[in-house]
């Protein structure tokens, strides 16, 4: 459905645009209907970028991302893009940002009415947004006509999300959706991607939160730098991180029933035996579009030398 | 020249001028003075000419008299033939005598087009110093009323200095080391001031026993009226000729203040202002709608209400009060106008001009709605003031005038072009014959761009020959002079090419505290009371020389 | 962002201003946000401040008194303000003359009223071009960014060191026909960089705000966004610009009238005072005659600043007594 | 016991009346104690981490006391609090990007500040650079301004500061919610470093990551609603929570290796209440699942085993 | 730090073209003829005279050549450094009238400026912390600001000069005097230059002082201050900080002004007759004397310009943001 293929975004800052900063270089994946893909990486990794070029709001710089086979930076018109947001949209980190604070909350309904459904019956366009807003778990006389500032973060993410799927899109871009929410709502809205899921929908979730990322999604591309470090189906790369970076952010993660030390002293134990060695360099990538290397079915890593220091198996394996 | 350069201190003290021997006056330059050629007569250091540099002649209006000055005297030998006799022991301040050859140079300067008086050289054929003393001029056609303007006119510069310089250094250059022959030499000026000090030996104070009282004179640039009118309150001004409203207030209540006439009008009078219509459009061009005009504008309101009657009505003729004697009473009882906005409104009526449609305001005998428009520069505050008084009583009597105020470059422009309906004007100042006045109203040929004169553009040949009759009559000849101006007079109250409307005045206001015996209505001395450019040769020189110390000294 | 505004906001409160431009930025950028936030939660909030805000309802009450003067007064008056002989000439203030008569026996309380209108008038005219100027550029070069920001920003820069009112005075000196509105449009035409940069700066941080990026993602064009969007959320600090600006242009047009490129037609305060002293007011003690245009304009100025400076407080939390 | 705080009471003045952020908090903090302060957004940790150093501007006293080390500090009278701060409590901010005077070199800042207090700059130097390298900066930040130093070498540099000067409380208000993972673990184990080496006696560290929380604290505090719900060594607050509240947070929290598909965590449903008038009684009543009716009556934060502190009737 | 400056100097280069552009446009297309004004002054008696002059002096003002190649004689006479003569003070070089006129404007404007932003910064910060100063100083400021300058110098004009009379009201200093070192030539320009100086320095004061006061109360309310009251720093440390740091938008807010005192000072120069610039380009206006007009209009853009830069290096000196982000942004 949605596909990354060698897609880097390069900014230019300083006046006159005078130094460049690569934010994504080369970074290719894919997400299926009904796949959750969650985009993991610490901040400044490329998370959010990659997702506005998504949504079209920020411009590739190089390579392509389809949409069911379309290049969508092809789209010009006004009505092509229209389209487009027809079909996949976005939810963003802060839900009280993504409200304009002087207006009422569900202003972002009327915003898709006047785009999208000019031409519905108040009476069906209600049956819809009611609908809609079940979808999400949120009782319409409870959060109608109230402004943001009366409702709740989970309420607000929710009703974000009722706003999507009031298009019946098939890609949503949820960009660090939960992080500013309370651990009690989290789960909600969590459970909730899940469910859309099940229906159908892909997701591309962003997150720096791996036991988020891991409690919804299939597909797991950890980012670093703006490149991609490691890919593949979230068990895999869970269970047998192999880039040193990834394994790095797993130990890092908090844990409820295992203190950082235990995990470390877990990861050092695991490798007792074997010597840990750049897995890129031993299964080179077949000059295919993916600058990544497979390693097992469905599980893909990079040289471990991403950051620029040399890689210490480079000598020993020569590079194709 | 640095405008504030440390010039170098004055006399004995430096730094600073005794009150008690200095004269302060303002109201003659209009900007830092920048420049002391006597030959640029509008824009020199008020002063250069006639403080500096001398004329041959003075003309003293009040006496209606010339004065030889460093011409001992001059005749017309024969018809076409001019003899000046040069005064002896005359000297410029450099040392050097002033001979006929100065003469015969200065006025042969005039060849060079970009000198002012280039027109006197259209008569004259040849100029001549036939010895030290003695200079004659040769004209083809002589016109004795302009050779008499010019003799009174222009100074003489030395021809030692002169000689050298190029056309260029001659009429547009700054002459920044003026050397002159006449009863101050230049000490020092400013951004805001021009000093002179006193001539010790100045020719006049043996040959005609002439002595000027101030050793220094300061003339201050005077930037605003209302700050000269509080240096003549203060008595830090000893003179002031500013045009300052309100001076009649002063004068009632300050004993220190003084003009001409102690009441109204308190001021002689030095040009008059018209009322300029444009006779190439309509309805302007209909004699008897610019009679009616005449008729309909309150001149009393603008004297008393503007002016505070420091202003006089001027006469229909509009010649000043110093040409009294060329004023034919019965063709002004005849033809003359007053304000009299019924009359106003019968002449119009009887021209067709009617109210037609109604709006109050009369139309063209065509039915054509009239709306004229009396521009005055913005800024001219007094005449925008009188513009409306004029505009308003038109509209009494049904003509539809209204005032307006654009930039006085922009009235400079229309006037030359002729593209204005009504303005006001008064270009003409007082001289020694109504000829100049009348060659104003009546000049033509009319050209595309009328520059200086008859602005209204008005043609009529007649009197353009009358003119020119008067032109070539000679000044010692006062008889064909009335008589052919009561002729002038008799085409211009009928046809209003110009309607006056007012005199303005010589204004000049004195502070007597430390300098006294200034020219009044009251005492013997009637000269001249200002330090105009031009008008030291008529005689603000000879007001100089009258005054005397308060302190008694 | 570019270096240009690295540095912290600028000026706060009605900064130097004086006869000319206005003050730079009203508000530091910080504020304005916090101001602008929730006009809904705070509506009833915001009203009970403003009412209680001395300096908010000081400077309104004196804005209205004068506006109302000035709106109505003329028309109970049987004269028009430059008739003369209304009274006597020069006459101090008196029952029947309030403000006593110029030289020329014309009603100073005429002028007075009448000059009001005009004064009014510039400001809502020079400010309002200067508002519509200062908010488009201002809009335009934060939420497109780039090179049109950079270009924008350039010829802001530009106007903005300008000594506006030398070109004022050479543009108005040099203009035929001079009236009220062409003033204004003159002022207003070179007082906007410093609300254009102001705007700038909000809307490029108000334009990073993911509610922007929403409205694109439902199809939004990007006027509709400026205008629906991001300025409904500036709309105090608007006002507050717009406020500043009117001030501006009255303090402007009041210095041009005084050197006599104001109107040519009709009067002004400004004007007034240049006729004062070109009559000799100040050294003939007609006080009556330049005193009271000159308060004034001070006062409706002054009103203005201290109202913005209410308004600031009701806005802005942090600037409450508490 | 370094720390004794008792029935503090702290509201928020507004116009619609006093929110009451932090109702009557009671507790202890023994020396060399961590606690990890968590709760919802808006229970109150913050209020009660100011409460303990700097009242802000629209907080108002209302009653309780603070006891450190034996002494009662002035909390309410910020004047005398000014010979606390900073020697027997301090802070570390949430803002430490911003917390540095910009135009200041951060040497000069720390010198000027110190001697305000009547320190020696040049004595506490060695000890000053010594701190820094031990978190990884070397002496040459003290010579930069703060723009030109890192996020991290900011909130390192400000941790540092903060604790020069040994304080016996110190109260970490969400340092780490900025930052990600990596970052967040080095932070949380400096500050645990911190207190291993005695620069700071006892620190309550605020945030709303229970997980994270469990990695560095002795003891947890949990709030709900201004009140203080339970507090009890980690270990055991972790595995076995004795209040509703803290139960239903600690099950709501994903972790590594649980997956939707296999286990379905589920959160808690409501909201809490509005502190500006908040209900009588236990304020988690209404979203409590064993809520009955004694539930109206406010329960005790009382002991249910040592050190460990509930406020819940079935506790 | 180079493609900062570069940047600005780009930026004040691109000002001043465009402003000596407008300058030199403006009176060239609009009515009026400055040699036909100068020449009508002169009342020539006959036509022919009067149409021989005018082309002479068009000739001898270069402006008898078509528009597009006088613009480009402009350019390079002014490469030349050579400001063309003057119309209305014919025949004085323009160079010469303004560097006469141009101390008296510095005169007035340096220290009104420089005064005026030290003593209202001093005020401001006073009355940030006091609530009685607060109190006054903040109401007198808001009617100093919104004071049109022209009023107040007119105010004490009449005021301390015409009625009190402690103060001349006009020109630059006694007439009695020739420019001397004299103690008595000095006193004298310092009594006339007071009561200008004063006016300008008044009305920018309020301005300064409301500036400061609200700058410091944002100062007192960031991050910074909060955190060293967390710190138990005493208020005047906090206070000195806050001071420090609120200065710097009020040295952008100088710059920003700059225009606006030198459009000031013109009006008080005209109020009190002071023969500085602003006198000038009122005269060269009234006289159409383009020359002029464009010298003394490039001399306030080049002051306004020199000044705008040189608060530019400060700032740069000051604040250390400035200069890392000039850098690129290191950290
Ligand atoms: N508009 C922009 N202009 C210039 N640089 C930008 C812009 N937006 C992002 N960047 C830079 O691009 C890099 C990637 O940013 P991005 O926002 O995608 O990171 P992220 O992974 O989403 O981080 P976070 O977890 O903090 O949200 C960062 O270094 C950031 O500074
Ligand atoms: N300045 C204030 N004025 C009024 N009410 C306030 C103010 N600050 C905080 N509150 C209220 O006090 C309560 C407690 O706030 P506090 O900041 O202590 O919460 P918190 O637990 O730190 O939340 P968070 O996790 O979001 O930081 C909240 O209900 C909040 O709305
Ligand atoms: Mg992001
Ligand atoms: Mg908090
Ligand atoms: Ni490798």
């Amino acid at each position: 459905m949605l596909k990354l293929d060698r897609v880097s975004k390069v900014y230019r800052v300083g006046s006159f645009g005078g130094e460049q900063l690569r934010a994504v270089g080369d970074v290719s994946f894919e997400v299926r209907p009904g796949q959750v893909v969650s985009l993991i990486g610490e901040s400044g990794s490329g998370k959010s970028t990659i997702g506005k070029m998504v949504l079209r709001t920020s411009r590739i710089t190089s390579g392509t991302i389809s949409f069911d086979g379309a290049d969508i930076s092809r789209y010009r018109r006004t009505g092509e893009l229209k389209e487009y947001y027809r079909r996949v949209q976005g939810v963003f980190q802060d839900p009280f940002s993504s409200y304009n604070p002087v207006f009422k909350a569900d202003r972002v309904f009327e915003m898709i009415r006047t785009e999208y459904f000019a031409a519905v019956p108040a009476a069906e366009w209600r049956a819809k947004l009611d609908a809609a807003l079940r979808t999400v778990r949120l009782d319409p006389a409870q959060v109608l006509g109230k402004y943001p500032h009366q409702l709740s973060g989970g309420q607000l993410q929710r009703l974000l999300i009722a706003r999507a799927l009031l298009l019946d899109i098939e890609l949503l871009v949820a960009d660090e959706i939960i992080s500013m929410l309370d651990a009690s709502t989290r789960i909600d809205v969590l459970n909730l991607l899940a469910d859309l899921k099940e229906r159908g929908l892909g997701i591309l979730f962003i997150t720096h939160d791996l036991s988020l990322g891991n409690y919804v999604s299939d597909q797991t591309v950890i980012l670093r730098g703006g490149s991609v470090v490691e890919r593949g189906a979230t068990r895999r790369v869970f269970a047998n991180p192999l880039h040193p970076y990834t394994r790095r952010l797993l130990s890092s993660v908090p844990q409820l029933h295992k203190t950082w030390a235990e995990v470390d002293a877990e990861l050092r134990a695991r490798d007792a035996g074997a010597e840990r060695r750049c897995a890129y360099h031993e299964r080179l990538p077949d000059g295919g579009p993916d600058p990544l290397a497979a390693v097992d079915e469905d599980h893909h890593v990079a040289c471990f030398a991403l950051d620029g220091a040399p890689c210490p198996d480079a000598a020993r394996t020569p590079v194709g | 020249a640095g405008c504030t350069g440390g010039s170098g201190g004055a006399g004995g003290t430096p730094g600073s001028y005794p009150r008690e021997e200095t004269l302060f006056v303002s109201g003659s330059l209009w900007g830092p003075p920048a420049n002391w050629n006597p030959l640029m007569t509008w824009e020199h250091a008020a002063g250069t000419k006639g403080l500096v540099y001398e004329t041959l002649f003075l003309y003293d209006p009040q006496a209606d008299e010339y004065i030889p000055w460093l011409a001992e005297s001059g005749e017309w030998t024969d018809d076409d033939t001019y003899q000046i006799t040069v005064r002896e022991g005359v000297q410029w301040t450099d040392g050097e005598p002033l001979t006929a050859d100065d003469v015969a140079f200065t006025i042969g300067l005039g060849e060079l087009e970009s000198i002012p008086y280039h027109n006197v050289w259209q008569t004259i054929e040849n100029v001549e110093a036939t010895d030290d003393r003695t200079v004659v001029v040769d004209f083809s056609e002589p016109r004795y009323q302009q050779w008499a303007f010019w003799l009174y006119g222009n100074a003489i510069v030395p021809q030692h200095l002169w000689a050298e310089r190029t056309e260029e250094e001659i009429s547009a250059g700054a002459n920044e080391t003026p050397v002159g022959t006449g009863a101050y030499v230049y000490e020092t000026h400013g951004q805001d001031r021009q000093v002179w000090s006193r001539n010790e030996e100045w020719w006049a104070q043996e040959a005609l026993d002439l002595r000027v009282g101030p050793s220094y004179i300061v003339d201050i640039v005077n930037p605003s009226n209302e700050a000269a009118l509080g240096q003549v309150l203060q008595g830090s001004l000893d003179l002031s000729n500013n045009f300052l409203p309100g001076i009649a207030q002063v004068l009632e209540s300050n004993d220190d203040v003084a003009s001409y006439y102690p009441e109204a009008p308190y001021m002689l009078s030095a040009n008059t202002a018209w009322l300029v219509p444009n006779t190439t459009r309509e309805p302007m061009d209909d004699p008897e709608f610019r009679r009616a005009l005449a008729f309909s504008i309150d001149t009393e309101q603008i004297v008393s209400g503007v002016y505070g009657d420091i202003v006089q009505a001027a006469d229909p003729t509009g010649l000043l009060p110093n040409w009294e004697q060329y004023v034919d009473a019965d063709v002004v009882a005849e033809h003359g106008f007053s304000f009299d906005t019924q009359e106003a409104a019968s002449i119009l009526a009887d021209a067709g001009y009617e109210d037609t449609d109604g709006d109050g305001f009369v139309e063209t005998p065509e039915g054509e709605p009239i709306e004229l428009t009396l521009a005055v520069p913005s800024g001219w505050t007094d005449w925008m003031e009188a513009s409306r008084v004029i505009a308003d009583s038109a509209q009494q009597a049904g003509i539809n005038i209204t005032a307006d105020f654009p930039d006085e470059n922009a009235i400079v422009d229309q006037r030359v072009s002729g593209d204005f309906d009504l303005i006001l004007n008064n270009e003409r100042q007082i001289s020694s014959t109504p000829w100049t006045y009348y060659d104003y109203i009546f000049q033509l040929p009319v050209r595309e761009s009328q520059s200086t004169v008859n602005f209204g553009r008005y043609e009529n040949e007649e009197a353009w020959a009358l003119v020119e009759e008067l032109a070539t009559t000679p000044v010692e000849d006062p008889e064909a002079m009335t008589d052919i101006i009561a002729e002038i007079q008799e085409i211009q109250l009928q046809e209003m090419p110009i309607i006056p409307l007012w005199y303005n005045g010589m204004w000049s206001q004195v502070n007597t505290s430390v300098w006294t015996n200034w020219p009044s209505a009251e005492t013997e001395n009637n000269y001249v009371p200002t330090l105009w450019a031009n008008y030291h040769e008529l005689g603000g020189i000879l007001m100089l020389t009258e005054l005397q110390p308060a302190s008694g000294g | 962002m570019s270096t240009e505004q690295a540095g912290p906001p600028t000026g706060a409160g009605p900064a130097p201003g004086g006869g000319g431009a206005p003050p730079d930025a009203a508000v530091p950028a910080g504020a304005p946000l916090a101001a602008a936030a929730p006009a809904g939660r705070r509506g009833g909030e915001l009203a009970y401040f403003a009412l209680r805000n001395g300096k908010l309802v000081a400077g309104l009450v004196i804005v209205l008194f004068f506006l109302l003067v000035g709106l109505f007064a003329p028309m109970l008056l049987p004269h028009g303000p430059n008739e003369y002989d209304i009274g006597p000439q020069g006459a101090p203030p008196s029952a029947e003359l309030w403000l006593g008569t110029t030289r020329f026996g014309q009603d100073v309380y005429a002028q007075f009223v009448h000059g009001l209108r005009s004064t009014f008038l510039v400001g809502l005219l020079g400010g309002g071009v200067a508002f519509a100027v200062g908010m488009v550029v201002g809009f335009v070069a934060g939420y497109r960014g780039g090179w049109v920001d950079e270009v924008l920003n350039m010829i802001t820069n530009v106007v903005l060191v300008l000594p506006t009112l030398a070109v004022l005075i050479i543009v108005a000196a040099y203009l035929q026909a001079r009236g009220v509105a062409v003033q204004s449009l003159f002022i207003g035409l070179t007082s906007w960089p410093w609300a254009a940069r102001s705007i700038r700066a909000q809307t490029f941080s108000l334009s990073s705000r993911d509610f922007v990026d929403l409205a694109r993602l439902s199809g939004r064009s990007s006027w509709k966004i400026i205008f629906r969007d991001i300025a409904p959320n500036m709309s105090s600090y608007l006002f507050m610009t717009f406020i500043l600006l009117f001030g501006g242009a009255v303090l402007i047009a009041a210095g041009l009238d005084f050197i006599g490129l104001g109107p040519t037609d009709g009067t002004s305060l400004g004007l007034m005072m240049n006729q004062a002293v070109n009559w000799g007011a100040l050294q003939l003690g007609m006080w009556w005659w330049f005193v009271p245009p000159g308060l004034g304009i001070t006062a409706i100025v002054g009103a203005l600043y201290v109202m913005n400076v209410g308004l600031d407080e009701v806005f802005n939390p942090k600037l409450r007594e508490t | 016991m370094s720390l004794k705080v008792r029935d503090l009471r702290v509201y928020y003045r507004t116009l619609a009346g006093d929110v009451k952020a932090l109702d009557g908090a009671d507790f202890e903090l023994a020396d060399g104690e961590i606690t990890g302060l968590v709760g919802e957004s808006g229970s109150g940790k913050s209020t009660l981490g100011k409460s303990l150093i700097k009242l802000d501007g629209r907080m108002r006293y209302v009653s309780g006391t603070v006891e450190l080390d034996g002494a009662e500090l002035p909390v309410r009278d910020s004047a005398r609090m000014n010979d606390f701060r900073f020697r027997e409590v301090s802070l570390i901010p949430q803002y430490a990007m911003s917390a540095m005077n910009p135009t200041r070199k951060v040497g000069r800042m720390i010198a000027d500040l110190l001697e305000s207090r009547g320190e020696r700059f040049r004595a506490l130097r060695p000890e000053l650079v010594r701190r820094l390298e031990l978190v990884g900066l070397g002496e040459q930040v003290l010579g930069r301004y703060p723009i030109e130093l890192s996020g991290g070498m900011k909130q390192r540099t400000v941790m540092v500061l903060s604790t020069l000067l040994d304080p016996s409380l110190l109260i970490a208000d969400e340092v780490t919610s900025a930052l990600d993972v990596s970052n967040q673990r080095a932070v949380a184990e400096t500050l645990a470093g911190f207190r291993d080496r005695g620069f700071v006696k006892s620190m309550i560290f605020v945030t709303h990551d229970v997980a994270l929380v469990n990695q560095i604290a002795d003891t947890i505090t949990v709030m709900y609603a201004g009140r203080l719900a339970e507090k009890g060594p980690a270990k055991t607050v972790v595995n076995s929570p004795r209040h509703p509240y803290t139960r239903m947070l600690i099950s709501a929290l994903p972790e590594v290796g649980v997956s939707h598909g296999e286990r379905r965590l589920s959160g808690i449903p409501g909201s809490p209440p509005a502190l500006l008038d908040p209900p009588a009684g236990c304020r988690f009543r209404d979203r409590c699942p064993l809520a009955f009716d004694k539930c109206e009556q406010e329960p005790p934060f009382a002991e249910v085993e040592p050190d460990h502190s509930v406020a819940c009737w079935k506790a | 730090m180079r493609r900062y400056f570069g940047r600005k100097l780009f930026v004040y280069a691109l000002t001043f073209f465009i402003a000596m552009t407008v300058n030199w446009i403006i009176p060239r297309f609009m009515p009026g003829d400055p040699v036909q004004s100068r020449l009508a002054r002169a009342s020539l008696q006959s036509p022919e005279a009067s149409a021989a002059m005018q082309a002479y002096y068009e000739r001898l003002f270069g402006l008898d050549v078509p528009l597009w190649q006088q613009y480009l004689n402009f350019w390079a006479s002014l490469a030349r450094g050579d400001l063309g003569i003057s119309i209305w003070l014919f025949p004085q070089p323009v160079g010469d009238i303004i560097l006469g006129a141009v101390p008296y404007s510095l005169a007035l404007l340096l220290p009104a400026i420089l005064l005026s932003w030290v003593v209202g910064n001093w005020f401001g910060a006073y009355a940030a912390r006091n609530r009685w100063l607060d109190n006054t100083v903040l109401p007198v400021g808001y009617v100093l600001t919104a004071t049109p300058y022209m009023w107040l110098a007119l105010l004490l004009a009449w005021g301390l000069g015409i009625v009190a009379g402690l103060f001349p009201v006009g020109g630059a200093y006694s007439f009695a005097l020739t420019p001397s070192a004299t103690p008595e030539f000095v006193g004298s320009l310092l009594q006339h230059w007071f009561l200008p100086f004063l006016s300008l320095f008044l009305v920018a004061l309020g301005g300064w002082a409301i500036g400061m006061r609200n700058m410091i109360i944002y100062e007192l309310e960031s991050d910074y201050s909060n955190y060293l009251e967390a710190l138990g720093a005493p208020r005047r440390l906090v206070r000195r900080y806050a001071f420090r740091n609120a200065m710097l938008p009020q040295l952008t807010g100088l710059a920003l002004q700059l225009g606006t005192l030198v459009a000031g000072s013109l009006l008080t120069e005209i109020v009190f007759s002071y023969p500085g610039l602003g006198y000038l380009i009122l005269q060269a206006i009234r006289n159409q004397d383009f020359f002029l007009l464009q010298g003394a209009f490039m001399f306030i853009v080049v002051g306004v310009l020199i000044a705008n830069f040189i608060i530019d290096i400060v700032y740069v000196l000051v604040d250390p943001r400035t200069r890392i982000q000039m850098q690129g942004g290191a950290a």
